[in-house]
């Protein structure tokens, strides 16, 4: 315990470069970054994955339709292709959703699909699609329906948007529709489906309810948050027990309403930077929401997120009752702290995966006392490694371009200024002003240690290579990692779906997950690997000759 | 209630497929593929595909599920993608040194029109593709059939590449493994070893998708059928093709090829599909059936006699794929239990055909197979009139919970549970695995639900 | 409430056993003899005896249990039991015709003093044991040991009167086997043939008490230790015993009367129970352990690994007997289980000594050996603070109702299911069956009680 | 279908006495007879079973603890022996109970015992059962304890009976205990018990009740019937829905306080004969209650014994009342027949089970067309074959004698006679003199057809040899006997347990066997007991060479 381990990272790059072809090597080269927070180095993120080379990624509608519009509860999310793809987002990714009664809207267990077959390939499938909406409106009677296109939709010439329109009137605009051009071949990742369904959902929803009874003075948007494991269940109780209320969550156990309402809120908090900051923004320059980069991820980010929420409020009842609730949850947090500490206190991590949770989980892990030797994104952009500061760095390249940008312009009916310099200087009095990232993130390299290895869209080979060069006594990515990690004797924690645990958001969430830690790097059964008779060491039995 | 919005009120649905059953037709590709030794998987499409697969595998086995994609960008949707799995393929030999890439297409790559055949051509003439390695393909359009379709395309492909004819056949029988569990095939082979039949079975999943924890990650784990034996698949003297639906043209094919007859039989679930099997392997193989066989069939008799009064009359709702729902309804129908509801989302008559016959003697039985022949309808149909138990893979489970009626988990994917690539369900001893988890079902539900008076200490 | 009368309030009882954890010396002999080939078990004492053996070991096995009775009347109750033994030999023999007739006593006969020697000797004088036919026995008096004891007791009586040793011993190890299920004996006989040791194991009841149904009742059906091999055990380089409460006995007794050395391991369940039996046979019987059982460790690895978030820290409470807890004890540690409360009827210190270093890293721990170490004081324990898992026999099923906990069956008797005599518990194919089941148990019951927000497609 | 059978039986007992040892198949002779019911044979019953010949039967520990005292749910039964006896009897007899609320007393599913021990057996287990007896009260605080005595307490001289005279003054009284002499070794089959059971029942709980409020002018005890497989549910309901109370029932869903007055009701019907004709005798003699043999085993014998109810308390209200109930039920179970029928008519049956069951179903079996070719009881006397009349000629054989007699005489206080002559005539001119049997029962003999094999305590080897010889088509008897029939392809249907299934009494349990019975002959699986290659016509599959 606590022998903190020294590992030398720097040989890695040299070590793992030399196996790919030359010119895959020198382009993996820049992705592969010994972290220097202090000069911060540039990385490469967000470029196309070299075909062959066993990614981690997704594509585009998964990251449309799984990641961002899979958690919402109300809306008939119909997929416009073949089976396959909505087939592999049906119920795959934890969103946990919980109505108000038995009697609302649940959509999340269903997969809807038009479930072309060669003749809509060949003729045109805007027909089958049409009849697939009337279907789902006599069947299920939704608020709102979804179309979500799938590689051939986009190739052949289907327009879902049209498709949406048409039907919106055959409904009489009694149910909203709304298409996405979230073809899987756009974009280099998830993060080009996040993007779009970014774009449609400020589009087609937000905005759209402005008849709306606060219930709280403190009114907040909490963005980039799928209630993975009930995350969003831990978060919403922290809030309710503040008093501050939650006007939207972007989009964990979400409905349609909560989303149209979104602008009222008096303050945007964004959690997964990555997949949802566009919508942020979005409401800053519509209806002059201010927004903050948070993390519910670990006890003492979500004490600082809601801190940021007391300092821009600036209430000294909200306050005293924030500082009243952090109190309290904090003590219990740090008892089973403790508890786990002796386990995991000097252990070693790994982390890659998603846009934004290999690091916020290293709160987490430095709360165990693990240290991260490694972290990197499967879908970020330089932005979430650097920092937003080096947006306007960013060179678009082709695969980018591709995906639609929309103009947002201020709604002057609604428009609100709420960050005028007087708040923002009370913030910062408060918080200090590194703390506050207004409109900011800082990103991953900042937080990561110097020397460590920060490598962007991590390959199969270059995982093993780490593990067999470092092996970190955990080492945390998705479900196609896990079991070839695992054979090798590292236990493997899945940060897109938290394996069957979570919630980890919060305080409760952080207990989650220092329990869980501390039981996965002492799991028994590691040690046993080796057979008696494989083992140098064969201890002698004694017996009776 | 979990599917709240489905009601006992069918619609005429003519578009929209609620609750598949099944899926698309390169992850049947993709498992197919692994059961060649030494191959590594690709995926020509966008990068999705090959992660929802892999995906979709690795929940269900728990095991590393390896395969590559060609990683399309729009720019390749446009231009074609000959040059990605070019680049492909040049990367997969450098970096994972696979055998042989087993190359599939996808809606994708099928809809702008790639040619398989011209592109691998072009590797090789690049010289990407190193002596003695092979790089083989299959088209799987996603919008044609299902994964079914993919799996059965594949395993084709394994014949189209690799069997050859020599002058000289060989007293083998060829085992044509339909879409099973790595269990299943081990226990079909071990069944043929106790027949001391000689056999070769491709594709083969055993010791791949089953494999020990060792302190290494293998790439290619030891399993899957052999380079050397799938060429000498063409020497049989004769193929065994178990499932029609994944195999047959595998079996066609190599009787083309090289001249080796065949015969498909029922992927060998239950009493009667085992006896045919072993009646069709004995022959084929020329090979007397052993007493340890005739054993196993016999302790499988004992137990469902022994039960009968547990199994008599149940209702059953089923879903799945053709060739394992085919010799899984009728053997229920052998315990007595009525299969009632049945949908596969794979299309083809042979489905309708024998269902029709098994199940002549339920005459209130519903049945349906293709397009939105989907779990919706057959949640319908239970909420028209309820099951005693219901079989199938996952997906299934939420319709247990809410109609609280037993379940055993059976197909693909089961990604709630593990153990299903353990215990065999194929064979004697398989159909008897089966009786004991419909068994269980059933009698923990009754201890479940009865009245406090009614709980038994012996059932 | 099932069990509406049980508090947690412990009272000291010195007198009153409530819902055993063991049952009484004459049907484990009974159970024992049947691993003979040939061999008709004799129960001398009252009918009731033999039908409530023959009933027990029938519920559990579903199979027929064949054995005979001295019919005791009040008369033999006061005059002795010798003319009944006598005449029950000679009909025996005359109308069953076994090779052997195992008799064993019960606490009648052995209250009234019955010379089990002098009565067998008499049957011989009489001329009612057939040239070439065995009447052996032992005294199993019911108020002395449990269950356990009779099995043990026997065992011995197997090697007491055929075991013999010529001048030429042979490259064979013998596996004296515990108490447990035919499957099991079956799975340690396929272990033994894959790492091709010469083995003899006794008894063996594999296709005694899990025939096949071929429309013929076998009286003896064809399974068991055969009279040449019990004979020949004498001739063996080494005994294997396996479970030292039913086991060690007969070893010590090999050892005294034909000289052959021994060493008493754990029954089989489990990991590390697992490798010390493969270790132990693999070097006395000189053989290595070859790579197919290395692979079986590796995936019942591979099996905990990839569920061991579902296992870890869960309390189980445990009872049956001693040779099958202490392995299975150990087992549930391995997995990062916790094995907290313990009963066994069964006394010994050898239980409770194992039971402490197993445990060690447990300080909540309950365990408790012998007289009113039963399952109503287990039970007490579990309404003082509640566990997540119940392992044991049917008798639990009351427990894990009223107090919805999952349960796993194990152990004697199984009344209520099937498929325990099917499905090994034993070596690294059993340990993964074993969990298996807990992990189904454990699940099952998530699925079951969670809440439906909580409820999910993947586990 | 519908083709009986035509067995010719009269060559069985030849062919099976050959085999046995001179003397024994001597003996055995005079249990196999060839039934005339016109000229009723004399048949050999309740005695000794000859060792080694592998019998049926059970001992009387099992016979009064386990048949006739086990069924009641507030009675604390401590086992005074070795754990055997105690375990072995410990909830294998699926007698089912229901309480009224959560909180009354039900033990059935517990087992008590001494767990004597070789001390015990060497100085005496006396002091051993007091303190259990004080344990059992502290834990359970029971109205009552029972106590019953295994092989060793007799011959040790452990006098269970003292033991509870002084458990029960050291209690004040305040807990009703008492013992059996019931060790396993009286008697020759569980018969024995029954008669213990019986004469204790008789002297520590009938009569001890006089304060009893009446729900119905109707009021009648049931003895012989012990619920197994809800059998006593089924028959509370039919006497609910026709007005009569139904003051205790022996045993089955029983408590201390309805056998404490049994002696109030006016009317005693007897379902076994065997297991408690003894109390139904007492039951007249002390209280003038008269009893009739009746059965609920079958739905035509079910109204009978409910019409022998109307005729007896001739009201004409009940009769029309108990005539609507069996016109109702009637209908929906002859449905149920004519449902199962085509499956069953012209099947055959053998039935050897119990001292009654193996009579009473062979009216459930005529009701579905199936012939019994050959029946017996496992521990019957001669009078429950040949019927009561032979009593007078039944010699008492040292085994009968050792057998606690005790003499039972008009309760003068409580005495009242009912059975006037005047009542009987009135039964007669409604029944017709035959059906009324009052203080009768005919027997076995008078029901099973003319040269219907009749054997009692048939032993194993029998068993074998009439199956082989005559495969019937279902065979009745219990457990041990179960799978060595079922291996020879013969479904066998325990008529101890009814295996999982019941209840089989009563309307609603006629119904229930029908579907069971039809379901057994029509057992799929033992079609295919032989494989494909063991079969001769083996159909040649077509295969494309």
């Amino acid at each position: 315990m606590g022998d903190k381990k020294k590992v030398d990272l720097t040989t890695f790059k040299d070590a793992v470069l030399d196996k790919y072809p030359k010119k895959v090597g020198k382009k993996r080269a820049k992705a592969i970054i010994n972290n220097d927070p202090d000069n911060m180095p540039v990385i490469q993120a967000n470029i196309r994955t070299i075909p062959g080379i066993i990614t981690q990624r997704g594509c585009t509608y998964a990251g449309c339709k799984g990641v961002v519009l899979g958690p919402t509860r109300d809306i008939v999310n119909i997929t416009h292709g073949p089976i396959g793809c909505g087939f592999y987002s049906w119920l795959t990714r934890r969103n946990q959703t919980k109505t108000e009664s038995d009697q609302d809207a649940n959509f999340i267990p269903y997969c809807f699909s038009t479930d072309m077959q060669d003749s809509n390939i060949v003729f045109g499938g805007e027909e089958k699609l049409k009849q697939a909406i009337r279907e789902a409106r006599e069947l299920f009677n939704p608020k709102a329906i979804a179309i979500f296109s799938t590689c051939p939709v986009g190739l052949i010439g289907d327009d879902v948007h049209r498709v949406a329109r048409q039907m919106k009137e055959e409904f009489n605009n009694e149910v909203n529709i709304f298409g996405f051009s979230c073809e899987g071949y756009r974009g280099v990742s998830q993060s080009a489906g996040h993007h779009i369904a970014n774009n449609q959902l400020y589009k087609n929803l937000i905005g759209n309810d402005d008849n709306v009874t606060p219930k709280s003075k403190f009114r907040v948007n909490l963005l980039g948050e799928y209630n993975i494991g009930g995350d969003a269940f831990e978060i919403e109780r922290i809030f309710e027990k503040c008093g501050v209320e939650l006007v939207s969550t972007f989009s964990g156990n979400s409905t349609v309403s909560s989303f149209e309402q979104a602008h009222t809120a008096d303050l945007t908090l964004v959690m997964c930077h990555r997949s949802i900051n566009y919508v942020a923004e979005m409401l800053e320059t519509s209806f002059g929401i201010p927004w903050f980069k948070v993390s519910f991820i670990g006890a003492q980010a979500s004490a600082k997120a809601m801190r940021k929420v007391a300092a821009y409020f600036n209430d000294p009842e909200l306050t005293e009752r924030i500082e009243k609730v952090i109190a309290e949850e904090l003590k219990i947090v740090e008892a089973a702290r403790q508890v786990a500490l002796p386990k995991t206190n000097g252990k070693t991590a790994m982390l890659f995966v998603g846009g934004s949770r290999a690091h916020h989980y290293q709160d987490l892990f430095e709360e165990l006392g693990v240290t991260t030797l490694s972290a990197g994104y499967e879908f970020g952009h330089r932005d979430d490694y650097e920092g937003r500061r080096v947006i306007p760095t960013i060179q678009i390249d082709a695969d980018s371009r591709n995906i639609e940008e929309i103009t947002v312009t201020k709604d002057e009916a609604r428009f609100k200024e709420r960050m005028t310099p007087d708040v923002l200087k009370k913030m910062e009095d408060a918080l200090g002003k590194d703390e506050v990232e207004y409109n900011d993130y800082n990103g991953l390299m900042a937080q990561i240690g110097k020397g460590a290895l920060v490598i962007d869209d991590l390959s199969h080979y270059e995982m093993e290579k780490l593990i067999e060069l470092y092996h970190p006594d955990i080492f945390c990515a998705g479900i196609k990692e896990k079991y070839a990690v695992q054979k090798m004797g590292i236990p493997l924690k899945q940060l897109h779906n938290y394996d069957s645990g979570g919630p980890y958001a919060g305080f409760q969430g952080a207990m989650n997950f220092y329990n869980d830690i501390a039981m996965m790097v002492s799991t028994s059964i590691f040690k046993e690997i080796k057979a008696p008779w494989e083992r140098e060491e064969v201890v002698e039995a004694s017996y009776v000759y | 209630m979990l599917l709240r919005h489905t009601t006992p009120k069918e619609i005429d649905r003519q578009a929209l497929t609620i609750n598949p059953a099944k899926t698309c037709q390169p992850i049947g590709a993709m498992y197919a593929a692994l059961g060649l030794h030494g191959c590594l998987p690709h995926s020509h499409g966008s990068q999705g595909c090959c992660s929802y697969h892999r995906s979709a595998l690795t929940r269900h086995f728990k095991e590393p599920v390896m395969a590559a994609t060609s990683s399309f960008s729009e720019g390749s949707s446009v231009f074609g993608g000959s040059a990605n799995l070019v680049q492909a393929i040049d990367t997969i030999f450098t970096v994972y040194n696979p055998d042989i890439i087993a190359a599939h297409t996808t809606c994708l790559s099928e809809t702008i029109g790639d040619d398989m055949t011209q592109i691998v051509s072009k590797a090789h003439e690049d010289g990407v593709v190193p002596e003695g390695k092979h790089v083989i393909y299959c088209n799987t359009p996603s919008y044609v059939g299902t994964h079914v379709t993919g799996y059965a395309n594949q395993v084709t492909a394994f014949v189209k590449f690799f069997s050859k004819a020599t002058p000289k056949k060989r007293n083998v029988v060829n085992l044509v493994a339909g879409w099973m569990e790595p269990a299943d095939m081990r226990e079909i082979k071990r069944m043929a070893n106790v027949l001391e039949a000689r056999t070769i079975m491709f594709p083969d999943m055993s010791d791949v998708l089953d494999a020990p924890l060792d302190g290494k990650h293998h790439m290619y784990p030891k399993g899957g059928t052999t380079i050397p034996d799938m060429v000498a698949t063409g020497d049989s003297k004769f193929s065994i093709g178990l499932g029609k639906y994944t195999t047959e043209d595998a079996c066609i094919l190599l009787d083309n090829k090289c001249k080796v007859k065949f015969e498909v039989v029922d992927i060998p679930i239950g009493l009667k599909a085992t006896d045919r099997f072993i009646t069709s392997l004995s022959r084929h193989a020329n090979v007397p059936v052993p007493d340890a066989i005739t054993d196993e069939r016999g302790r499988l008799i004992d137990f469902i006699a022994d039960n009968h009064g547990h199994f008599y009359g149940k209702r059953v709702a089923l879903w799945g794929d053709p060739d394992t729902l085919i010799p899984l309804c009728e053997f229920l129908v052998s315990m007595d239990m009525r299969p009632v509801y049945i949908v596969t989302g794979t299309p083809g008559k042979p489905f309708d055909e024998r269902m029709a016959a098994i199940l002549k003697d339920i005459p209130e039985v519903k049945f349906m197979s293709g397009e939105r022949a989907d779990m919706f309808r057959m949640h319908q149909w239970i909420k028209q009139e309820g099951v005693d138990l219901l079989i199938g893979n996952t997906y299934g489970k939420y319709i247990a919970r809410d109609e609280n009626t037993p379940f055993v988990r059976l197909g693909f994917p089961i990604a709630d549970r593990a153990g299903h690539n353990f215990n065999p369900k194929t064979g004697y001893v398989g159909a008897t695995n089966l009786a004991i988890d419909i068994l269980n079902a059933l009698l923990d539900h009754r201890d479940r639900t009865c009245a406090e008076e009614k709980f038994e200490f012996q059932l």
